[in-house]
């Protein structure tokens, strides 16, 4: 019996997105998509998380908080791309201070398009997370 | 056994002189390392032999063939009032002369006026229980901590090179002072213990004032103003008991509760005591004698001269019990152990805090004189054991991590248990057994809140009150402590090897202390049922047999102290970890806990605990408290004015 | 029952009742907040998933300490509920506490030492209330055990009506709740601490302060029980009605800076339970 | 003295974005705050060299994804304003309209991430709950929820019927009934005035000295606002900036819950005013190049946006810049940080309203 399916903590990170994407990640713990339902809660600490959210894009600076982040969350762990940006760069792809997708530095599990992503669109992205994790658990265990 | 007195005073008191004139330290070591394993064999000989006679009311007895003192407790005053008259002289400071003058005026009409304030040789000298745990305390903690001083104070003149040496003086006044507290513990004669008494006084004074600059002169005259006071209380109630029928004798004073002319005398020499064990309104030449080189701390301000004040307290509570002036007391007491542990919440200095921890603590060994019923002084007898112990071995941590770490400021104490693991297993011993342990703080204010709930009227629950909130406060600067001391991080191999120049005589010395911290933890049933129970039944043989020690309190307790020092450590050598994974909001990390900060700049974690600047002013609540306990005190003054008139 | 078999069912029992409470907090606050909410026993799941994760330890002493956090929690409850000193047992409370402490305070880390620092300030609050409270207890109906206190005829409630609402107003901070959850908050990580306590814990060492803090729900359920005395269900109803006043609670107020949460603690401490004390012995119990 | 530094961001759950302080600490008094950015600069402005003016627009909304339509707004209408286009009036109003729309949600948005930040998660929910219905607006009428890309140089790209009007003044005028509960508890609640009450105090002179813009200004009593110079079609509404004098934190979250209730009389005038019937122009088709050079102001939600915008008669632009109003008000932030509670600091920081992405762009 894994417990992983049914307690999915995520942690969000705002790498250089727009704020869409981050408002539109707030939006799912609110009443109208209330993903707290499935048990989802917003940790707001890599070291409680299970599914890393990632909205923007990848810059120079943010490279060692987003792979620090990363490291810092406790295994198996999932990480989803958030929005077009942080899927590759999105309408920012050729600005010169943007690198591309968060699957630049970390290993991307799920790809969450849209501009801005929508709720329903991260709540399904959470959800492939989740199976995701459980099959990770599946390999390391 | 009436062979015990001369060698329980004179034998530290012949070494004191010997070392007086010692120069060379290897000779030094050897002397003080042998006249200290003597000095505990004597007092643990002593014990053996006085040990069956002792319990029930205790045993009297004179010094070898009849002798008494007579004139030569006279003499030793002269000495000591014309050493205290030349020391003021010398430093133009004239209150404790006049004081000094005041009690030679006492003893002098006393004496040579036939009034003859002395008892008959036999009853000189009375050993029950308390004497006992008395004599192990000075006997075993004493000579450790000198023993802890050789190595202590090399380093400190290594690394203090503006201070004249002077350590033939020092080792002198350490052993000298030993001598006197045996005596005073086991003296029965008031005029006697009186000598005694003064001895530590000014043994205290001229430590407090070894470095001889400006400022611990002045801690050193303050610490002598003030315990002169109680001096002067002391020779005031000699005065009164002189002419009264139970005479001087102290175990007649404190047979039975007392009234009329002889409770003045008793709130005289409670005066004395409160004064000796630094409570509120003279808590403060305690916390200025921390600035004495540690061992003295250790030694004088904490294991054994404080608790020469409580032990006439408790000495005297049967007589007081259930009189104003013994409410008084017990107030003075609790109130002083509510503020001084909010103080302490404000304090820095490691040392300081030692300091007003002792003071609280000595707080609520008055307390529980001052209420005086059997299950009261049973808890006070035990404060009084682990906190010697306990608070002994925390100053000689605290002198070791002073050398090593230069600093006494507990900011810096942090992530020692990386640092230094074995000197941090011991603080944490410490620590353990000063809250967490039976008596140590912790278990000691639940059975004093038991004790006080049977308090009759307002003030039992007054009390009761007072100890819920100062028990609070001690776990507050307590924790505060415990988080510094068992934070980790990655460490340079350079503070690694601050643990290695630690020397011999600290390891063993410290080492022991722990030991006997855990080994009386342990054997807390056995030293009730043998020792402390029936010391308490027989102070108060109406009352209640003192409560016994419920073997569940003593099991919780026991795997608390064994469960942190010995967790930590063992901890410490597993590995399995990534210090670098602190959350710094996401920052970089790195294992020595460096993390991503500011401008693009890399930054230590630096931590400071809280010190509630917000809520508590510390200087405030002190001096509201010395004028609160100042004001009991004025209480207690008419109380005895009115009862003795 | 048997002391014995109170013990087994509190140490089985206790958990599962702090669990069930915190799953119909969580679902209770949704609906306040117009929300569906997670299932009943989302916190078991939680705390199931917790102990299947990795641990990422940042030190070695923390693991330790957590577990002597859960262990003395229970102890303290099994002293309790056992035929322990009731006042003792209050100490080892605060021992327990201490542990959390200990334990995010080993860390080193900002986070975890302020929020270590916080919870201090939080055992400062909230301490002298239990001592004060276990003492009027104590005093009021002359016994010294759980089963003494049952079995008197005394009803505390009835004695002691002050510090059952200082009880109540001192809970807020034990159950974490806000205006008073200022060193962690359980299910609402939107502080500034990021949790502060467990900020550096994770996998299992976070499971074991949920465990120990479901056990510390089912203590204070036992201790309204003590003020209900003369009858247990009375005292299971007053819990519920009390639990629910603390969701409704945080659910209406926002978090107090810790100087208030130490003052107020402090002022109804003294005015409520230790006015009530004095009392006692002024009309003379 | 050893002080605590608390590293803030640049994950922390209480700013969803990467805001970065080093919080120096003395109990919890903060004695320093020492800011970094950086965390999620693009150097978008930049973008005008590779992307043509017509399409710059879609990188003018994505400036920020709150105030997205006034990021499109200000850049089509200094657009317009260079290549001299007249705009239809309808177009005007209906920019208005969503104009002020988006302040409600911003504002919404804004109330409950406060609200979270002082620790009042059922206010942050009831503020979010609200918001949703002014998404289902934007929804509906552009088919976006947060970025709708409803702008165009030279109008807008879709129309609202006036029927959908009447229904949207409708809902609005439902949501103020409803809002006006939650401006009782934001306004009178004890323990919210405890967090928030003289907190940040911010004297209209100090105002004035750092140049504050915003809700911001207007809170310590300057009646700053971009609206009351009358462009963009505000000269033909009954506006009057909403001032509260306090300075703290508190007054700042009055001047955003008072401005809910204010655009929504707004967007209520505007439909009421605006040209009706169907079959009306939205937009007029633009050609050619610009050249020259123009300064824009509008006023966002969190205060006075500049765009300055040179263009040298090619398909890209020679320069666009933007000064963000959150770029006016973070030195203030800073000031107001240093001195209070390290729980204060969110509070702080958020009733500056940071957008931290339109700063750093």
């Amino acid at each position: 019996m894994s417990y992983l399916r049914r307690s999915p903590w995520i942690l969000h990170y705002d790498g250089s997105s727009c704020n869409g994407c981050d408002i539109e990640v707030l939006a799912c713990l609110t009443p109208l998509y209330d993903v707290e339902r499935f048990g989802v809660v917003n940790t707001g600490n890599p070291k409680h998380a299970d599914i890393l959210l990632v909205t923007g894009s990848v810059n120079e600076r943010n490279i060692e908080i987003i792979q620090n982040l990363h490291r810092q969350m406790p295994d198996p762990k999932v990480v989803v791309a958030v929005g077009a940006c942080a899927v590759s760069g999105g309408i920012f792809a050729r600005a010169y201070n943007v690198q591309g997708g968060i699957d630049q530095v970390i290993p991307v599990d799920v790809y969450a398009p849209g501009c801005a992503a929508r709720p329903e669109t991260i709540i399904d992205a959470v959800i492939a997370g989740i199976g995701v994790l459980e099959r990770k658990r599946k390999v390391s265990a | 056994m009436s062979w015990t007195v001369p060698v329980l005073v004179g034998l530290p008191t012949v070494v004191g002189a010997v070392l007086l004139v010692v120069r060379r330290a290897p000779l030094r070591n050897t002397l003080v390392v042998v006249a200290s394993v003597l000095v505990t064999a004597a007092s643990v000989a002593a014990v053996a032999v006085l040990a069956d006679r002792a319990g029930d009311g205790g045993a009297f007895f004179g010094l070898p063939g009849g002798m008494t003192p007579g004139y030569a407790v006279l003499a030793m005053d002269v000495v000591l009032a014309g050493t205290i008259i030349g020391f003021g002289v010398a430093h133009r400071r004239w209150f404790a002369p006049l004081l000094a003058l005041a009690q030679l005026g006492i003893a002098g009409y006393l004496e040579l006026g036939h009034h003859l304030p002395h008892l008959e040789a036999d009853r000189l000298f009375w050993v029950d229980n308390l004497s006992l745990i008395m004599i192990l305390v000075i006997g075993v903690v004493g000579p450790l901590i000198c023993v802890h001083a050789l190595g202590y104070m090399r380093d400190y003149h290594r690394a203090n090179p503006m201070v004249r040496g002077r350590r033939t003086v020092f080792f002198c006044l350490l052993f000298v002072f030993l001598g006197a507290m045996f005596g005073l513990v086991i003296t029965n004669d008031l005029p006697l213990m009186h000598v005694f008494w003064e001895v530590t006084t000014l043994c205290s004074f001229l430590l407090i004032g070894y470095t001889r600059t400006t400022e611990t002169i002045g801690y050193a005259f303050r610490a002598l103003n003030m315990n002169m006071i109680g001096g002067l209380g002391f020779s005031l109630a000699i005065l009164i008991l002189a002419g009264q029928r139970s005479g001087v004798d102290l175990a007649r004073l404190t047979a039975e509760p007392v009234g009329g002319l002889l409770l003045a005398a008793v709130a005289l020499l409670a005066l004395a005591g409160l004064t000796k064990s630094a409570q509120m309104p003279f808590s403060d030449w305690l916390i200025g004698a921390m600035y004495a080189p540690t061992p003295t701390s250790a030694l004088l301000h904490s294991s054994t001269m404080v608790k020469a004040g409580v032990f006439l307290l408790l000495r005297l509570s049967p007589a007081m019990t259930g009189s104003t002036v013994g409410t008084l007391v017990a107030g003075i007491g609790l109130l002083t152990f509510l503020f001084v542990s909010a103080v302490a919440i404000t304090e820095q200095n490691a040392k300081k805090i030692l300091a007003y921890s002792t003071i609280g603590s000595l707080g609520l060994v008055t307390g529980c004189a001052g209420v005086g019923t059997a299950q009261a002084v049973w808890v006070g007898a035990m404060i009084v054991i682990f906190h010697a112990l306990a608070k002994g071995l925390l100053f000689l941590v605290v002198g070791t991590l002073e050398n090593r770490l230069h600093t006494k400021d507990v900011e810096y104490f942090d992530t020692l248990l990386s640092r230094m693991p074995r000197v941090s297993a011991l603080a944490l011993v410490g620590i353990a057994g000063m809250f967490i342990a039976p008596f140590g703080v912790v278990v000691a204010k639940w059975a004093a809140i038991r004790a006080f709930l049977e308090v009759p009227g307002w003030t039992g629950a007054a009390f009761v009150v007072i100890m819920a909130f100062g028990s609070s406060l001690t776990i507050f600067y307590w924790g505060k402590l415990l988080i510094k001391i068992l934070s980790m991080r990655a460490v340079d191999p350079v503070e690694r090897a601050l643990e290695s120049r630690v020397t011999r005589f600290e390891w063993v010395t410290e080492t022991t202390l722990a030991v006997g911290v855990v080994a009386v933890t342990a054997l807390l049933a056995v030293l009730s049922d043998h020792v402390v129970s029936p010391y308490a039944a027989a102070a108060f043989p109406s009352g209640d047999a003192a409560a016994g020690v419920d073997p569940v309190v003593v099991g919780v307790t026991l795997l608390a102290v064994v469960f942190l020092p010995i967790l930590a450590v063992s901890a410490w050598r597993r590995g399995g970890f990534d210090q670098a994974d602190f959350y710094a909001g996401g920052r970089s990390t790195r294992p020595d806990h460096a993390m991503g900060a500011a401008l693009g700049a890399t930054r230590s974690v630096t931590l400071r605990g809280y010190y509630l600047d917000d809520v508590v002013d510390g200087a405030l609540l002190f001096r509201a408290g010395s004028l609160v306990c100042g004001l009991a005190l004025v209480a207690m003054a008419v109380v005895g004015w009115v009862v003795a008139a | 029952m048997t002391p014995a078999l109170l013990v087994l069912v509190f140490v089985v029992l206790g958990p599962v009742l702090g669990g069930l409470l915190a799953g119909a907090d969580r679902i209770v606050s949704a609906r306040m907040q117009g929300r569906v909410g997670p299932p009943l026993l989302q916190p078991f799941y939680d705390v199931g998933k917790l102990f299947q994760k990795r641990v990422r330890r940042v030190n070695p002493v923390a693991e330790p300490l957590l577990i002597g956090h859960v262990v003395f929690m229970a102890l303290a409850g099994v002293l309790v509920i056992g035929g322990g000193d009731l006042i003792f047992a209050m100490f080892v409370l605060a021992l327990a506490a201490l542990f959390l402490v200990l334990a995010a305070g080993s860390a080193d880390s900002p986070y975890s030492n302020v929020g270590a620092e916080r919870e201090l300030v939080v055992l400062l609050a909230s301490e002298p209330f239990f001592i004060l409270m276990m003492a009027a207890i104590c005093k009021v109906t002359g016994e010294s055990t759980f089963s003494g206190v049952m079995d008197s005829p005394v009803r505390v409630a009835v004695e002691l009506p002050g510090a059952l609402l200082a009880f109540l107003f001192v809970i807020t901070i034990k159950l974490r709740k806000s205006p008073f959850d200022i060193s962690t908050t359980h299910h609402h990580p939107h502080q500034e601490l990021v949790r502060g306590l467990t900020s550096d814990l994770s996998g299992r060492q976070l499971g074991w302060v949920e465990l120990a803090h479901w056990y510390e729900c089912a203590l204070l359920a036992v201790f309204v029980v003590l003020f209900f005395n003369w009858s247990a269900p009375l005292g299971i109803l007053a819990f519920v009605v009390a639990y629910g006043l603390e969701v409704l609670v945080d659910n209406s107020t926002s978090r107090a800076k810790w100087q208030l949460v130490l003052r107020s603690a402090w002022a109804v401490t003294l005015v409520l339970a230790g006015g009530n004390l004095l009392a006692l012995y002024v009309v003379g119990v | 003295m050893k002080r605590t530094v608390l590293p803030m961001g640049p994950q922390h759950p209480v700013l969803p974005e990467p805001l970065v302080l080093d919080l120096v600490l003395v109990d919890e008094k903060v004695v320093d705050a020492v800011p970094t950015i950086g965390y999620i600069h693009r150097g978008l402005e930049a973008l005008v060299e590779k992307i043509e003016y017509t399409e710059m627009g879609y990188v003018a909304e994505r400036i920020c994804g709150i105030c997205s339509f006034m990021h499109g707004m200000g850049y089509c209408a200094a657009v317009e304003d260079v290549m001299a286009v007249e705009v239809p009036e309808r177009a005007r109003w209906l920019r208005v309209i969503w104009a002020e729309l988006s302040r409600i949600q911003s504002h919404l948005l804004w109330l409950g991430l406060g609200a979270d930040a002082f620790g009042f998660e059922n206010l942050f929910m009831h503020c979010w709950r609200m918001r949703e219905e002014i998404l289902d607006i934007f929804e509906r009428t552009t088919g976006g929820r947060v970025i709708f890309s409803v702008n165009l140089i030279g109008g807008v790209r879709r129309d609202i019927d006036d029927d959908e009007l009447l229904v949207i003044v409708e809902k609005l005028q439902e949501l103020g009934t409803a809002f006006e509960e939650t401006t009782r508890v934001f306004a009178t609640d004890p323990s919210i005035r405890h967090r928030i009450e003289g907190i940040g105090v911010l004297s209209a002179d100090d105002a004035r000295a750092v140049d504050v813009v915003g809700p911001m200004a207007r809170a310590s009593g300057l009646a700053q606002d971009v609206r009351s110079t009358g462009t963009h079609l505000y000269d033909r509404l009954d506006f009057t900036p909403v001032v509260e004098e306090a300075g703290d934190c508190l007054a700042r979250v009055l001047v955003r819950v008072r401005e809910v209730t204010q655009s929504i009389d707004l967007i209520r005038q505007a439909v009421a005013r605006m040209p009706k019937g169907d079959g009306q122009a939205i937009s007029v088709n633009v050609r050619g190049r610009p050249s020259g050079e123009t300064f824009m102001r509008l006023e966002q939600p969190r205060g006075e946006v500049v765009y300055y915008l040179r263009a040298n008669g090619t398909k890209m632009l020679e320069r666009f810049r933007i000064r963000t109003p959150t770029f006016a008000n973070v030195p203030a932030m800073i000031t107001l940080v240093k001195g209070c509670d390290l729980a204060d600091v969110p509070n702080i920081i958020l009733t500056i309203d940071p957008c931290i992405s339109c700063m750093e762009r």
